[in-house]
């Protein structure tokens, strides 16, 4: 592999990069890999390489039904951050947070993880109450989470409206300065460069029509568009299809697919210096390094496959926007789109072996799939790897929700009184 | 400074309406109904901008909102100020601000400039490939100054005070394009009785006909022909015109989305008006008629201001009077440029040459071009450009090799053909097609309502675009009169892709997206590193995702990574449109929810009364509720402190207003009850209440309420604040599809009824005087009864019954009487000491008690096991809402986290609600990420607070088997300490419930 | 925002007048006592979540506050058919485009 | 005993209006509701309490003697009487027949808008399709108004009557007056 570095790209600058190879191979489905990624997004993309990488199984074929990096992956708005309350949940996210601290020098491609912060806004007594039960939990997990005041959280981002006027007054924030975000293409382009390098096919625009599995029920490959391809293994990771796929091998998912839009605006010179997420007023918002404020709208009411949403639902993110960002009145939607996330009752991923023996899954991440990257692919290659899940995913299974041992994040945040 | 390039006797402009502008601090004459880009023009002005990565000087490239050069700030004061403004579509009025954009110091001279010399250091991607070393370097040094030279305009540094407003409208026929296609469908649409909408994004309609000088209709001039169909349909009450007015979204269901620009050409807008209004309009059919987009050519150097599309050069003389030069070359592909020219020359402006990549031009253009004495170079390109801040002079060199000939210029006209509009089809998730002998995507398979017409379906020839605009507005199907059309010009010709002279073999910069500073190269470049799929293309290059969103480069990019591919076009994928088709401002979409109505603000009918007591209010979901009521010198604690000892002492009135209520009614209400609510029902009497606990199907706790038995067929239900709405449609739910048997009706009273709780030891005879045809006596009126009856002579139901673990009454009046009553209940009370408590009071007291709140104390994953509410399950019943789900393995399983009291072993020290409890004191805080050892935590701290009542700190908390381990020692690892306490009970206050009945 | 037709109001209505509601056809058993662990955890977690027609529950809570049915098509968002809830479940087909505009 | 002093009724937003040439805003007189509901078996008995047949079409509404019942749902009502007083007499003829009968009165509060631009006001927080043919004088039914719930009830053609829950009436206030500026 071609070492990217200030020095090749000086070498290339004289002539006319020129010399620049294919970042990954395109090359035609072998007949049978030992294990096969179904879906060439971050997650999958991430468990090729580990698996190659830590494992020792380089023959790995990632099919993708479209372009690689083109789901979820290229479609969200990319805030990294591990402030969660569980112990499981703390545990995978913080894991992913040490991985992408050295992704950049790992892959050899800049990943542009910034760590710039990442604000959680507390509107109300609840809230408060709930931030710090995060906080508290999250000292003892070693996770770094802090409490500033509104004025605080005012000098940490100038931008923001602390008026005790406004609508929902901002009575305090949760920040997580190891959080922040990375760039979400060169995610995917940069483990699907390592991963092709130690040998992992990566065949695109190949769908997966069907799992096969023998008559004593173990997985013996897929069908695709491509025709037969075997592997003992086979691990989806398909976020939204995550349901459609299970479905071939007879396995019926606690999961909901729902429309989950974004927009940037036009960029502009910088003025937003970190992640900020409000809850309560439904708004998160970044800027990007070109300059576009990045902000993350809520989900549609109804199941969808379409990557479309209502205008509705932009109308609710950008009345919270230019209520928690008055400044931001002005500033103007240059695009927005879709994705489509998987969501869990307990909104919480799984991250499993399957009933059907060599089927394993990695889905239900819903709106915040993103920040888990390398730390899902890296346990996912270990569970593939050692038929057992990594202490790490222990608690992601699909059981639990058969025993009712539930990682309900959203719940610990419950909203009454 | 004078318009020295303005022509007299050309353009629509009077010149006797002369009005003032500044561009960067200098002041110039424009002309009413300019737009700020041709204002400069006419001052001579084509340096507008400079590009985002490499900082080139860009002229005015387009006259449309396809602009990607020409951007600006423009600020009527420092509170209305807005970054990236095309100044091609800016009308201009008097006084108008703008200000260029990404330069320093100066537009001519910027020192970012530096960044085009470096040019071969940042390819597309380069990024990616450095910056990684030292790690930490990235956000701290590298990042910083990515970011500092990215951006292109300032985002406003101060709150926006213009009012934004919304519509939403319904048509038969929404009409999105107000050119001759647009205008002859409304026309057909109209007559035919159908309500419609025909929308433009131009202050006039007319579209691209408005400067076709030659074009005749119906033997009138185009401008005659629009005004007078402009007249017609004005006249028509069944249609709405909307000029000045972008569709931008079309989404599902012929739902579209218009934005309207309604004050920001005007010099002093009128208060009264919104700035910008939204439109949303479903429509039953939807006629796009949105025209088509002249590409630039792509060859070296063709960003140098002066290079400008054709049909601009050609809008600008004959809409605007203004000649973009004095000696102009024309580079072109496509026919549409030799009427520019011709129109140029016709007005006096010398044309260089016309260099046309075909070697056979239609014969009668060049014959015309012979006649005014045009000199004519087929089958040339353009290879070379130069001129710093303007272009002085091109290369000219026959495509096959050859002399190149450097000609002299002060602007040049290209044109690579048209593109049709298709973005808003492709947004309503219609499918196109390549037509390859037209190298045009057109639309083809339609999944909602609607029809394209005119040239954005690829309909060029202006009688077949007005047979199919007829066509699509009259669904009668009436033969339409005839319409005459005469002297039509020639849209025909198409290049897509590099010019030659900037193919793969040449080292040149050809720019693709002008914007991002993309070219053939890095597109080239992209493809070779392995980006096959025209969204990693784009992506990798960042060509397309500009503020212009592509609309001059899709084409282009697609053409070359097809070239480099080696594939055929339409193989490479064409990238999806997403909304909008050109950005709208946030206000603009969230237009009246700002302010005050951003969210509604729910207050009680005493809410003025606790603000004149000078109260401060928490929000809970959307009300504002009295959390305390300071006294002149009291902080929080202070009040809280008296609030509460008034309540124990004396007694306090409480505004318990927000409480979700329902009105449950019918023969099958007990049943109903005992469906939904784990305890039973069916033997509670009439008058009497009973502590409720709901939850779902999941068996944790869902809400939680005191409810009323007032007849044998009705019940008065009280819910949580918060929990009010969902509780009902949790009940309607079950009620109209599962338990569909029962004979029952649901009735929110939530804000029927005004609720005032008096609770203490004064309670009873604090109100017994203002109470007719009800027996307060503790007798008559145990704990936990409700009687109607009256107080201050108006119908209440009266509660007794405790939130404080005081004895205490809660007085439910019709909500218009609600403060009245309150002031008369107050006066009763106040010379005995009756005190106003907020929420922060009741909290205290209600923990005292170890009453629950659900939300605080519960979080969703509590059972009523868990919170130590067995006691309300009833047992006895077959069947209930969650009774099978908190059989679940896990939720009998042992080390559930149980509700339980603490007592700190220091009793000044008040816990941390949320602070983390561990079993052993041994364990230390980990430092912070990596290497953490975590501390394993058995619970947390669900609500803690001083008790002034007890003189010491009480807390309620989650705590692994809690249950059964009362009297133990638990500890509290603060960051700074570690607290030691002790497991109780959750009662903390009056242990045997004396004081409920005035005992004790 | 989509328009959906309501069974009891006999119009289509604005989408934010109603509450998606999950997936429809789920009946609550008679006797939830007696299921299993697995049954229980299909009856409440699992869920078809098909990509093309899904049968599903809407309520018209900010119109006549009925629960009612639909087969909507989850990749064209296009609602096929709307049902009283209590009904039975419907055949629907998934409609094709049109090539071409309609005229 | 001392007398006791009767308590004062302070309906909210009471004798609020506004008006401009294309508009007039203001607020309903206070009145008796019910929020009344029946099964079609029962809907035969209900003619003799409310001295007419409830309206049974979706949206329509019926008015006699001032009395007005709107259909909001397939067994649901809105009763108005505009005399406040005439609550407990309709109470009480209403207990006698198999029906459920809540006193809403107090939950509810109700603005009229009129006037030329009414329609135009109403569509900017209003989704619906409020053209006369769509939504004809007489017709009825809960909606949205941007972030709250209403019930509209065309009185005529350019003539309004909304019922909102009492809390969210200065919403929908505000939201009248801003979306009324530039009405005309």
């Amino acid at each position: 592999m071609r070492n990217y570095s200030v020095f090749s790209l000086a070498r290339e600058a004289l002539r006319g990069h020129k010399g620049w190879a294919e970042q990954w191979r395109s090359p035609e489905p072998k007949k049978s890999y030992d294990v096969i990624i179904v879906g060439a997004g971050g997650h999958g993309l991430a468990t090729a390489y580990y698996l190659a990488k830590e494992h020792g199984i380089t023959n790995v074929a990632v099919i993708e039904k479209g372009w690689l990096g083109g789901g979820n992956t290229g479609r969200n708005t990319t805030i990294i951050r591990s402030n969660y309350l569980y112990d499981e949940s703390a545990g995978i996210y913080n894991h992913a947070i040490k991985l992408w601290e050295g992704l950049s020098q790992e892959l050899n491609y800049n990943i542009m993880f910034s760590q710039r912060g990442v604000m959680m806004l507390a509107h109300n007594v609840h809230d408060v109450q709930v931030f710090k039960r995060h906080i508290h939990a999250n000292r003892l997990n070693g996770v770094d989470n802090a409490w500033l005041t509104p004025e605080q959280a005012k000098e940490f981002c100038p931008p923001l409206n602390i008026s005790k006027q406004a609508r929902y007054p901002v009575m305090g924030a949760a920040l997580q300065r190891k959080g922040g975000t990375a760039r979400h293409d060169a995610v995917a382009w940069g483990y699907a460069r390592g991963a092709s390098d130690r040998g992992v096919d990566i065949i695109q625009q190949c769908e997966v029509t069907g799992i096969n599995r023998d008559a004593a029920g173990n997985v013996t490959g897929v069908e695709t568009t491509k025709g037969t391809i075997n592997a003992k293994k086979v691990g989806v990771v398909a976020a939204g299809h995550s349901s459609v796929l299970m479905q071939m091998a007879d396995i019926q998912m606690p999961l909901e697919s729902f429309p989950l839009q974004a927009l940037v605006s036009e960029p502009v010179k910088p003025i937003m210096p970190c992640v900020v997420m409000s809850n309560t007023v439904h708004a998160y918002i970044s800027q990007s390094d070109k300059g576009e404020l990045v902000i993350g709208a809520g989900t549609d009411q109804y199941t969808s496959y379409s990557q479309t949403g209502g205008l509705h639902i932009l109308t609710h993110t950008l009345d919270a926007i230019v209520e928690m960002f008055p400044i931001f009145s002005r500033m103007k939607m240059l695009r927005s789109w879709g994705g489509i996330v998987d969501v869990t009752p307990d909104r919480s991923p799984i991250l499993a072996k399957t009933p059907v023996s060599g089927l394993y899954v990695n889905c239900g991440w819903g709106t915040g799939g993103f920040k888990a990257t390398p730390g899902s692919g890296h346990v996912f290659a270990h569970t593939i790897a050692r038929d057992e899940p990594h202490e790490i995913n222990a608690g992601f299974t699909l059981e639990r929700f058969r025993n009712g041992r539930l990682i309900d994040e959203a719940a610990a945040a419950a909203v009454a009184h | 400074m004078s318009a020295q390039n303005r022509i007299k006797g050309h353009g629509q402009l009077s010149l006797a309406k002369t009005i003032n502008f500044t561009f960067d601090g200098t002041t110039y004459q424009g002309l009413e109904g300019d737009t700020l880009a041709s204002a400069l023009l006419a001052n001579g002005v084509h340096l507008a901008g400079r590009s985002f990565k490499y900082h080139r000087p860009r002229g005015i490239l387009s006259a449309g909102p396809e602009e990607p050069n020409a951007l600006v700030n423009i600020a009527r004061d420092s509170t209305r100020s807005q970054p990236n403004i095309r100044a091609t579509v800016q009308e201009l009025y008097d006084g108008l601000t703008a200000e260029s954009q990404n330069r320093w110091p100066s537009l001519a001279f910027d020192f970012s400039a530096i960044n085009d010399g470096l040019a071969p250091f940042f390819p597309a991607g380069f990024y990616y490939k450095t910056f990684k070393w030292p790690p930490k370097a990235w956000d701290k040094l590298y990042e910083p100054i990515i970011r500092a030279a990215a951006g292109l305009g300032k985002s406003p540094a101060e709150a926006d005070p213009d009012r934004y407003a919304n519509r939403y409208a319904h048509c038969d026929v929404l009409i999105a394009g107000g050119g001759i296609a647009g205008l002859t469908a409304a026309l057909a649409a109209a007559k035919a009785g159908k309500k419609i909408i025909l929308c433009d994004e131009n202050p006039n309609f007319g579209g691209a006909i408005l400067y076709d000088n030659a074009l005749e209709i119906d033997g009138l001039s185009a401008t005659e022909w629009v005004e007078k169909a402009v007249a017609e349909l004005a006249a028509l009450e069944n249609v709405r015109l909307l000029t000045r007015t972008t569709a931008f979204g079309y989404y599902a269901q012929n739902f579209v989305a218009l934005a309207e620009r309604v004050t920001e050409h005007m010099a002093e807008p009128d208060p009264a008006l919104p700035r910008e209004r939204l439109w949303q309009v479903r429509a039953k059919e939807v006629i796009l008629a949105t025209g088509a987009i002249e590409r630039h050519l792509v060859f070296a150097d063709n960003d140098r201001p002066g290079i400008m599309l054709a049909s601009a050069a050609q809008k600008y003389l004959n809409q605007y009077g203004v000649a973009i030069g004095a000696n102009v070359g024309v580079f072109t592909a496509c026919d549409s440029a030799w009427a520019a020219a011709f129109d140029l020359k016709k007005a006096g402006v010398n044309i260089a040459a016309i260099v046309d990549l075909r070697d056979n031009p239609p014969l009668e253009l060049q014959e015309k071009a012979q006649t005014c004495g045009i000199r004519i170079l087929r089958g040339y390109t353009v290879t070379k450009t130069s001129g710093r801040l303007r272009v002085q002079s091109i290369s000219v060199q026959p495509i096959n090799g050859g002399t190149v000939e450097q000609i002299r210029v002060d602007a040049l006209l290209n044109s690579a053909g048209w593109t049709p509009s298709v973005h808003l089809f492709s947004q309503s998730r219609g499918k196109l097609k390549w037509h390859q002998d037209r190298d045009l995507f057109l639309p083809d398979i339609y999944v909602q309502d609607c029809i394209s017409i005119g040239a954005c379906n690829g309909t060029f020839d202006e009688n077949e675009l007005i047979a199919e605009a007829q066509a699509a507005g009259n669904a009668t199907r009436k033969k339409a009169k005839a319409i005459r059309i005469e002297n039509q010009s020639s849209w025909a010709g198409n290049a897509i892709g590099a010019a030659p002279g900037a193919g793969p073999s040449d080292n040149v910069k050809a720019f693709v997206d002008f914007q991002n500073d993309v070219t053939a190269k890095d597109i080239r470049l992209a493809v070779r590193e392995g980006m096959h799929s025209i969204e990693h293309v784009k992506r990798f290059t960042t060509t397309g995702m500009a503020t212009d969103q592509g609309k001059l480069s899709n084409m282009h990019g697609l053409a070359i990574a097809a070239e480099q591919l080696g594939k055929n076009l339409p193989d490479v994928g064409l990238t999806t449109f997403r909304a909008p088709y050109t950005p709208v401002t946030f206000s603009t979409i969230a237009n009246h929810a700002r302010g005050p109505l951003f969210d509604p603000t729910r207050k009680t009918p005493m809410h003025q009364w606790a603000v004149d007591k000078g109260a401060v209010f928490e929000d809970v979901g959307p009300w504002k509720r009295a959390w305390y009521f300071p006294k002149a010198g009291e902080d929080m604690h202070a009040a809280v402190n008296r609030e509460c000892v008034a309540v124990r002492k004396k007694a306090g009135i409480f505004d318990a207003t927000t409480l979700g209520k329902i009105e449950i009614t019918g023969p099958d209400a007990a049943e109903f009850l005992n469906r939904l609510y784990t305890n039973p029902w069916t033997k509670l009497g009439v008058g009497r209440c009973r502590y409720g606990i709901m939850c779902r199907e999941d068996g944790f706790i869902y809400d939680d309420g005191v409810i009323g038995r007032i007849t044998d067929d009705r019940f008065h239900v009280t819910t949580t604040t918060g929990g009010a709405p969902r509780v009902m449609n949790h009940m309607e739910d079950y009620l109209q599809t599962e338990f569909t048997d029962l004979d029952v009706h649901l009735t929110s009273t939530s804000e029927q009824w005004a609720v005032i709780a008096v609770q203490g030891p004064l309670a009873r005879e604090i109100i017994e005087p203002l109470v007719e045809g009800i027996d307060l006596s503790h007798e008559a009126m145990p704990h936990m009864s409700v009687r109607e009856g009256k107080i201050c002579g108006v119908p209440t139901r009266l509660f007794r019954m405790s939130f404080t673990g005081e004895m205490g009454f809660e007085i439910n009046v019709p909500a218009d009487y609600g403060e009245s009553v309150w002031q008369a209940v107050y006066a009763q009370g106040e010379p005995r000491g009756l005190t106003p408590y907020g929420t922060e009071a009741m909290h205290v007291l209600r923990a005292e008690k170890g009453y629950i709140i659900v939300g605080q104390d519960t979080d969703g994953t509590v059972t009523p096991h868990d919170a130590g509410l067995s006691w309300a399950i009833g047992k006895a019943k077959p069947d209930f809402v969650g009774k099978r789900g908190m059989r679940r393995p896990d939720l009998v399983a042992e080390g559930r986290r149980q509700l339980v009291g603490l007592r700190t072993k220091n009793p000044k020290v008040v816990l941390e609600e949320g602070a983390q409890i561990v079993a052993t004191p041994g364990q230390t805080v980990p430092p912070a990420i990596p290497p953490a050892i975590p501390m394993k935590m058995i619970g947390f701290v669900t609500s803690s607070y001083w008790s002034e009542a007890l003189g010491h700190s009480i807390a309620l908390a989650l705590v692994e088997d809690g249950h059964s381990l009362e009297g133990d020692t638990l500890y509290v690892p603060m960051e700074d300490r570690t607290i030691e306490v002790e497991v109780s009970g959750c009662v903390f206050y009056d242990l045997d419930g004396g004081r409920l009945n005035g005992k004790n | 925002m989509l328009l959906i037709h309501c069974p009891y109001c006999e119009e289509e209505r604005p989408e934010v007048e109603f509450a998606g509601a999950g997936e429809a056809h789920i009946d609550r058993p008679k006797d939830m006592n007696a299921m299993s662990d697995a049954e229980f955890e299909k009856f409440f977690f699992i869920r078809d979540n098909p990509k093309g027609v899904n049968y599903e529950r809407w309520r018209h809570i900010h119109g006549c506050g009925r629960f009612f049915n639909a087969a909507r098509d989850t990749v064209s968002d296009k609602f096929l058919t709307t049902y009283k809830s209590g009904e039975k479940k419907p055949e629907v087909a998934t409609q094709k485009p049109v090539q071409g505009a309609k005229k | 005993m001392a007398k006791i002093k009767m308590a004062k009724a302070r309906p909210p937003h009471e004798g609020r209006r506004f008006a401009n040439s294309a508009i007039s805003i203001e607020q309903a007189l206070p009145a008796s509701r019910i929020s009344l509901r029946a099964g079609s078996n029962e809907l035969a008995e209900l003619t003799k309490p409310l001295g007419f047949k409830l309206p049974s079409k979706p949206g329509t509404s019926k008015t006699k003697s001032g009395l007005s019942a709107l259909w909001l749902g397939p067994d649901e009502w809105l009763l108005i009487n505009n005399d406040p007083q005439a609550i407990s007499k309709l109470m009480e003829n209403l207990d006698a027949v198999k029906c459920s009968n809540v006193d809403i009165s107090h939950r509810n509060t109700a603005i009229i808008i009129s006037g030329k631009a009414a329609e135009d006001v109403l569509n900017s927080g209003c989704p619906r399709d409020l053209s006369l043919d769509a939504f004809p004088p007489g017709f009825c039914s809960r909606t949205l108004f941007g972030k709250i719930e209403i019930i509209l009830w065309r009185l005529s053609e350019n003539s309004f009557h909304i019922e909102v829950w009492r809390s969210y009436s200065e919403y929908l206030w505000t939201f009248l007056l801003d979306a009324s500026k530039d009405a005309g």
